[in-house]
C-alpha cells in the first residue's frame, strides 16, 4: 500500500486522483468492450445476429476515459458506434447481447438493435442510427439539467464525420449561448465512413471549429484513457460548475472497417498497422502495472472474468425471450392508441 | 361561458395554464419572447414566465426540435413553436427519426412528452415558402399524434391535452384563424384527442374537413341547405390516430362523401380519409363517388387571386357537393 | 438482349452512360468514390470518371441538396445518392421548398434538372432509422416527379429518362432490390416517367403495387393463380405524376383493386390509389371494397420476425386478395 | 479632368479604381433601392400590394458595395430582404414592382412576391423565404463555375440570424473544402428578427467563425460602399484566381423593422436614430462630393432620376397584367405533366 503510495506521486494526476480499484474497473470496462464488440463479430459471422454493426476496436480509451468521470444521473448520447459508450457508462453486456439478439430481455427489447442501444437507468440516452442526430438532443438534455437546477452533465459522443452536419453547428450554438453543462466528445478516427477529414473539412481539427462558439477546444490522445480522463474531468467540473461547455477531441482510430461491409480501400494496411501498434488496452495495462497500480496476475484476472462475462452474456442472450410477432404496433404509443 | 376570445388567445391561454400548473413545461421557437411570436401568439408570456420559460432560440429549426427531444427526455415538457410550418422541413429528422421513434426504438423504455406547433396554409400573401400545408406528412408518420384544431374551444382543450400527452403531439394551426373568435371557458379544460366532432348534423352527404376548411364547409352547407341538400359536416380534429369510426358512421348515414382539406390534393389527409372509406363496411352504402376537394397540385402562388384559386372555396365546395348529391359532373 | 445484371448494376451502367453522354452530368454523395457506395452501386464509377465527377461529400444531406440545386440552376445535372432514404430527412428543406418549387415560384424561369436517389425499405435489419419508406412524402409535393422501379430493366431506363427530364426527379430504390437480377440492353434506353406497367395481365382483381412489392404480388398472383384467382398486376413505377388511367382501365374490367405498398399504410402511396380510384369513374364498377395493404403503423422493428411482420409478406397478400375476391373479412 | 485627377490621388483605392460614371451609378443604385422600398412600403399600406416584405433600408452600402465587382455571369443567392442584391444586381425596378404587383410582367410572373425575385438574366438565382436556403445553393453554383472551367463567382448574401443555421456551417464548410469560388457576404444588421446577435451567437462577430473552415473572414463597415467594396474586390479576385471562397461581414442595420408585422419592441428609438444617422447614402455622396467625384447638382440630378425611374415603375406595374385564375398549376413542371 504505501510501496503503491510512492508509485504513485511520480505519476499523473489521474494516477492519483483515482483509486487502484476504480483504474482496476476502468481496465475491466476497456475489455469488457474489446470482447463484447469481437463476441458480437462473430455471432453476426455464425449467422445469429442480422443487421449491421460499427465497431469501436481501438476506440475504448475515450469511452471509459471519457465516462469515468460521470454519474448515474448524468447523461450521455451516443452514437452507431456506441457499444463502448454504453458499456463505459454502465450497461450491462448480457443485455446488450439480448437486444443484438432481438430478445425481450433486450435493452430494447429487440426492437432496437446495435444501433439503438439505450439505457436510461444509467443515463444513456441512447445510441443513434442519424450522424449527428446525438448532438441537439444531449443539449437539450443539459438544458433540461439547467431548468431543474441538477449538477449533472450531459455528455454527447460524435464523430469527425458528424462534425460537418449542420446539427453540430446548431448544438455548439445553443449549448455555448445558454451555457449549459455539455460535454461533446469528439472521437476522431480519421474517417467518416471512406472520407478522411482531410477531405471533409478544411481545418486540422474538430477542435478548431469550438471558437466559433466561444468555447474551449482541447485536445488529447484518443488511446490514452489518461488523456482523455484528465481532459474530461477538466470540462465535466466546468459544465458542473455552470460554466459551460466544452469541446474534447479525442484522437484515435479505428482498426476495424466502418461496418461489415467495409472493404478497407480507403487507407492502408501500414495506417491500420500503426494505430494497432498504438492499442489503449495494453498502452493502459502497461501503464497500470508500471506505476504499480495493479500487477501483471490481476491484469489477466480482470482480462479473463472480462471474457466469462462476455461468453455468459452471449448464452444468456441466445436463449432469451422472443418477441411476438403479433406485436409489431406494441409500444408505439404510450396509450396503445394507433393510426 | 358567454366569453368569447381569438384562436390566438386561445392558444396562449393554454400555454399560460399548462406552464402555471406544471414547472416542467416550457416554451421555445424564434421569437416568440419580447416579439410575441410571428403571429402573436405568444404575446406577453415572456413577461408573466420569464425568459427561461419562453426561451427565444436562435434560427436552428433542426436543433431547436432536437433539444425538444432532449429536453422530453429528461423530464421536461417542451412546446416548440416553429414560425412557420415550411421551416419543420428542416427539422424532420428530428421529428420523425427521433421524436417519433425513440419510445418504439427503445422498446417503450421511454416517453418522448413534447408539442410541436406550425402555423401553416396560405391566404396571406406569403408565397411557396410560407404556406404550405404539411400535416398529411406528419400524419404518416407512427409515433406522431396530429391535432389540427379548428376553433378556439377545440384549440384550447386539445392544446392542453397535446401537452398532457406522454406522446409527441403536432399542433397545426392554420395562419387565417389566429384572429377568429368563438367561446372559450376561462379554466383549464381538456377536450380529447383522437376523437372528430360532427359541426354540422345532415343526412344527404357527409364531409370530412380539417381547419380552415371546416368553416368554409358549414359556410357551403348553409347555400346547399338554401337547395334543400342536407349537409352533415365532421370536423376531423385529429389527423392521427384517426376517427373512422365517426366517419364511417356518418357515410353509412348519408351514402355520400366528400373530403375539403387545403393541402395538396395527391397524398393530402382527404386521400386517407378517402381510402379508409372505401376498405370500410362503409363501402357498401355508397352511393357515389368519393369527392375529394383539395390544394391545388402546385406550390402556393404569391399573386393573390391565383393564391385562392390553388385552396378550396366555399364556390368550389357547394359546386362539388351539388354534383357529388345530384350525380352530375 | 439476354444479357442479365443485376438492379445496382443497372443503376451504375445508367449513371455510366449518362456520363459518358452529357459532361454536365456529375454525381455527388456519401462514400460514392473508392468506397464505391454504401450498396455497391456507383462501384468503380470513380475510377472512370475521376473524383470531380464521381464526388464524395463531407456528411451534409442538407447542404449536398443545396449544392445539387444551385449546380442544377447554374448547368448541371447532378445526380445525387443519400446514403439511405431516411436522411434525406435532413434535406426536405432544400428538396421540398427549393428544388420542388423554384421553377414555378419563379414564374418558369428555370429549369432544376436534378435527380435524387434514395436507397429505401426494410429487411436489411438496420432498424427503425435506416429502413423507412418515405416515398409518399415526395409523392405529396408539387414540383417533383417521383420514380420507384422494380426491375433492372425499368430501373435502368427510367434513371436515365430522369437524368434527361428538365425537372427534379426523385428515384426510390428498395435495397433489397439491388442483387435482384433481370435482362437489361447494353445501349441506352429510355423508359418514360409516368407510365404505369401491366406486369401481369389478369381478370379477377388488380393489384396496383410498387417497388419490391411488385414481385411479393406476382409470387402471391401465383399462389391465387392455382386457387383459380386470376390477379392482374400493375407495377405504378412513377408515383408522380401517377399514371390513372392505366389503373381505372384495369379495375373497369376486374372490377376489385387492391394496393400492396411497403410504406407505412396511413397515407402510404395505397392511399391515394384508392382515393382516384374511389372518385373515378371505376367507382361504379367496384364490387368491392378497396383493399391496402401496407407497412404496419410503427416504425420498423430491429428484431428479424418483427421486421418481416411489420410490411406485406406474400402470405398477407394471397390471403387478403383471395378475402378480397371471395367476399370474406 | 485634371483636378478631379489630383482629388483621387488622395482618396482610398475604391475611388481610384473606379470611374466617376462606374461610382456615380453606385449613388444611383443606392437611390433606386432606397426608393424602391419606400415606394413599395407606401403601395403596401394602402392596400396595392398583399404579403409582407422585408426592406433593407439602411443596408443600401452593402448591396451595392458587393455586387459592384459582379459580371452578368457572376450567381447571386440572396435573401428574403433581397431587394437591394437584386437592384444591385441589376434588375430592372418596373419588373420589380410588377412582380410585387401580381402581374404577368413580373419577374416570377406574379407567382414569386418580395420574397422570391430572381432575375436569372443577370445571374441572380433568387431571393430566398428560407433563411440560410441560398447558401448551398451559392456553393452549388460555385461548383457548377468550377467544373465549367469558367472565371466567374457566386456571391451568397444571409444575414447574421441565418449563421446560426445548420445550412450556414454545412455550406462553407463544402466551399472551403473544395475551394470554390464564393464570396460569402454576410450582412450583420445586429437582430434575426427580434433576437441580437449577443442572445444568439457565443461570439461577437459572424466572421469569428470563418476560421473553422479555413477561411478567411473580413469585418468591414457595412455602412461604407468603399469599405464593402473593397473587401468584396479582394475576396472576389481571391476566388477568380482559384484561391477559394472568403467570408466579409459588413456591419449595418436597418432602420425599419424586420417586416410589416414589426412593433420594435426589442431596440431602442436611440439605438435606431443612432444608426440613421450613419444613413450610407448620405455618407456615399458626400464623399463623391469631397473627392470631387460629382457635384451636388449631379448628386440631385441622380436622386431625381431614381424617383423618377421609381415612380414610372410603380405606374408601370399597376397597369400590368393579371394572372389567369385559371392557370395556378402553370409552369410546376416543364413539360406541364401533372399529378
Ligand atoms: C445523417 C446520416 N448520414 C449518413 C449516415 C451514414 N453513416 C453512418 S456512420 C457514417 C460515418 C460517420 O463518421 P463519423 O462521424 O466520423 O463516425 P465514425 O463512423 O468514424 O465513428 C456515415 C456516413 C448516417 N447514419 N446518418
Ligand atoms: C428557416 C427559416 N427560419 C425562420 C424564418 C423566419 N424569419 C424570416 S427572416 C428571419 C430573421 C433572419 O435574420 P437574419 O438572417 O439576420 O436576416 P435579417 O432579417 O436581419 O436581414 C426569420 C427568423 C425563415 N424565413 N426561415
Ligand atoms: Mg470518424
Ligand atoms: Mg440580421
Amino acid at each position: 500500500m504505501s510501496a503503491l503510495r510512492a508509485v504513485k506521486a511520480n505519476a499523473r494526476p489521474f494516477f492519483q486522483r483515482h483509486s487502484a480499484g476504480e483504474l482496476k474497473e476502468a481496465l475491466r470496462k476497456m475489455y469488457l468492450i474489446r470482447r463484447f464488440e469481437e463476441g458480437a463479430e462473430e455471432a453476426y459471422m455464425r449467422g445469429l445476429i442480422h443487421g449491421t454493426m460499427h465497431l469501436s476496436i481501438g476506440q475504448e480509451a475515450s469511452a471509459v476515459g471519457s465516462t469515468m468521470a460521470l454519474r448515474n444521473t448524468d447523461y450521455i448520447t451516443s452514437t452507431h458506434r456506441g457499444h463502448g459508450h454504453c458499456i463505459g457508462k454502465g450497461a450491462d453486456p448480457k443485455l446488450m447481447f439480448a437486444e443484438f439478439f432481438g430478445k425481450e430481455e433486450g435493452y430494447c427489447r429487440g426492437r432496437g438493435g446495435s444501433m439503438h442501444i439505450a439505457d436510461v437507468a444509467t443515463g444513456n440516452l441512447g445510441a443513434n442510427g442519424i450522424v449527428g442526430g446525438g448532438l441537439p438532443i444531449a443539449v437539450g438534455a443539459a438544458l433540461a439539467i439547467k431548468k431543474q437546477k441538477r449538477d449533472d452533465v450531459a455528455m454527447c459522443f460524435f464523430g469527425d464525420g458528424a462534425s460537418n452536419e449542420g446539427a453540430f453547428h446548431e448544438a455548439l450554438n445553443m449549448a455555448a449561448v445558454w451555457k449549459l453543462p455539455v460535454i461533446f466528445v469528439c472521437e476522431n478516427n480519421k474517417y467518416g465512413m471512406s472520407v478522411s477529414t482531410e477531405r471533409s473539412m478544411a481545418v486540422a481539427n474538430v477542435a478548431d471549429r469550438a471558437p466559433a462558439y466561444g468555447m474551449p477546444g482541447v485536445i488529447v490522445d484518443g488511446n490514452s484513457v489518461a488523456d482523455v480522463a484528465e481532459a474530461i474531468a477538466a470540462a465535466t467540473e466546468r459544465a458542473r460548475k455552470g460554466e459551460g461547455p466544452t469541446l474534447v477531441e479525442c484522437k484515435t482510430y479505428r482498426t476495424r472497417g466502418h461496418s461489415r461491409s467495409d472493404r478497407n480501400r480507403y487507407r492502408t494496411k501500414e495506417e491500420i498497422d500503426e494505430w494497432k501498434a498504438k492499442d489503449p488496452i495494453p498502452l493502459f495495462e502497461a501503464e497500470l502495472i508500471a506505476h504499480g497500480l495493479a500487477t501483471e496476475d490481476e491484469v489477466t484476472a480482470i482480462r479473463i472474468s472480462a471474457e466469462t462475462e462476455i461468453t455468459n452474456g452471449i448464452e444468456y442472450a441466445r436463449t432469451g425471450t422472443d418477441p411476438d410477432p403479433n406485436e409489431v404496433t406494441r409500444d408505439v404509443y404510450s396509450s396503445g392508441v394507433n393510426s | 361561458m358567454s366569453r368569447e376570445i381569438t384562436y390566438a388567445q386561445a392558444i396562449q391561454e393554454a400555454l399560460g395554464q399548462a406552464m402555471e400548473a406544471d414547472p416542467a413545461v416550457f416554451l421555445m421557437g424564434e421569437d416568440i419572447g419580447v416579439y410575441g411570436g410571428a403571429f402573436q401568439v405568444t404575446g406577453d408570456l415572456v413577461h408573466r414566465f420569464g425568459e427561461d420559460r419562453v426561451m427565444d432560440a436562435p434560427i436552428s429549426e433542426l436543433g431547436q426540435a432536437g433539444v425538444a427531444v432532449g429536453a422530453a427526455l429528461a423530464g421536461c415538457k417542451p412546446v416548440l413553436e416553429f414560425q412557420f410550418s415550411d421551416f419543420a422541413t428542416l427539422a424532420m429528422e428530428q421529428i420523425v427519426n427521433q421524436a417519433a421513434k425513440l419510445r418504439f426504438m427503445l422498446g417503450g423504455k421511454v416517453n418522448v412528452p413534447l408539442v410541436m406547433r406550425f402555423p401553416a396554409g396560405s391566404g396571406t400573401g406569403a408565397a411557396a415558402q410560407h404556406s404550405q400545408s404539411l400535416d398529411a406528412w406528419l400524419a404518416h408518420v407512427p409515433g406522431l399524434k396530429v391535432i389540427q384544431p379548428s376553433t378556439p374551444y377545440d384549440m384550447k382543450g386539445m392544446l392542453l391535452a397535446a401537452i398532457d400527452d406522454p406522446d409527441p403531439v403536432m399542433v397545426f394551426e392554420h395562419k387565417l384563424l389566429y384572429k377568429t373568435k368563438g367561446e372559450v371557458p376561462e379554466e383549464a379544460y381538456r377536450v380529447p384527442i383522437g376523437k372528430a366532432h360532427v359541426a354540422r348534423e345532415g343526412s344527404d352527404v357527409t364531409i370530412v374537413a380539417t381547419s380552415i376548411m371546416v368553416h368554409k364547409s358549414l359556410e357551403a352547407a348553409e347555400t346547399l341547405a338554401a337547395e334543400g341538400i342536407d349537409v352533415e359536416v365532421i370536423d376531423l380534429r385529429t389527423l392521427r390516430p384517426m376517427d373512422t369510426a365517426t366517419i364511417i358512421e356518418s357515410v353509412k348515414k348519408t351514402t355520400r362523401l366528400a373530403c375539403v382539406y387545403e393541402g395538396v390534393k395527391t397524398l393530402g389527409i382527404g386521400a386517407e380519409i378517402s381510402a379508409r372509406i372505401a376498405e370500410s363496411e362503409a363501402f357498401d352504402y355508397l352511393d357515389a363517388p368519393i369527392l375529394r376537394l383539395g390544394g391545388a397540385e402546385s406550390p402556393i402562388p404569391y399573386n393573390p387571386v391565383l393564391e385562392k384559386a390553388a385552396v378550396p372555396q366555399v364556390q368550389g365546395i357547394v359546386e362539388g357537393l351539388r354534383n357529388l348529391v345530384t350525380g352530375r359532373t
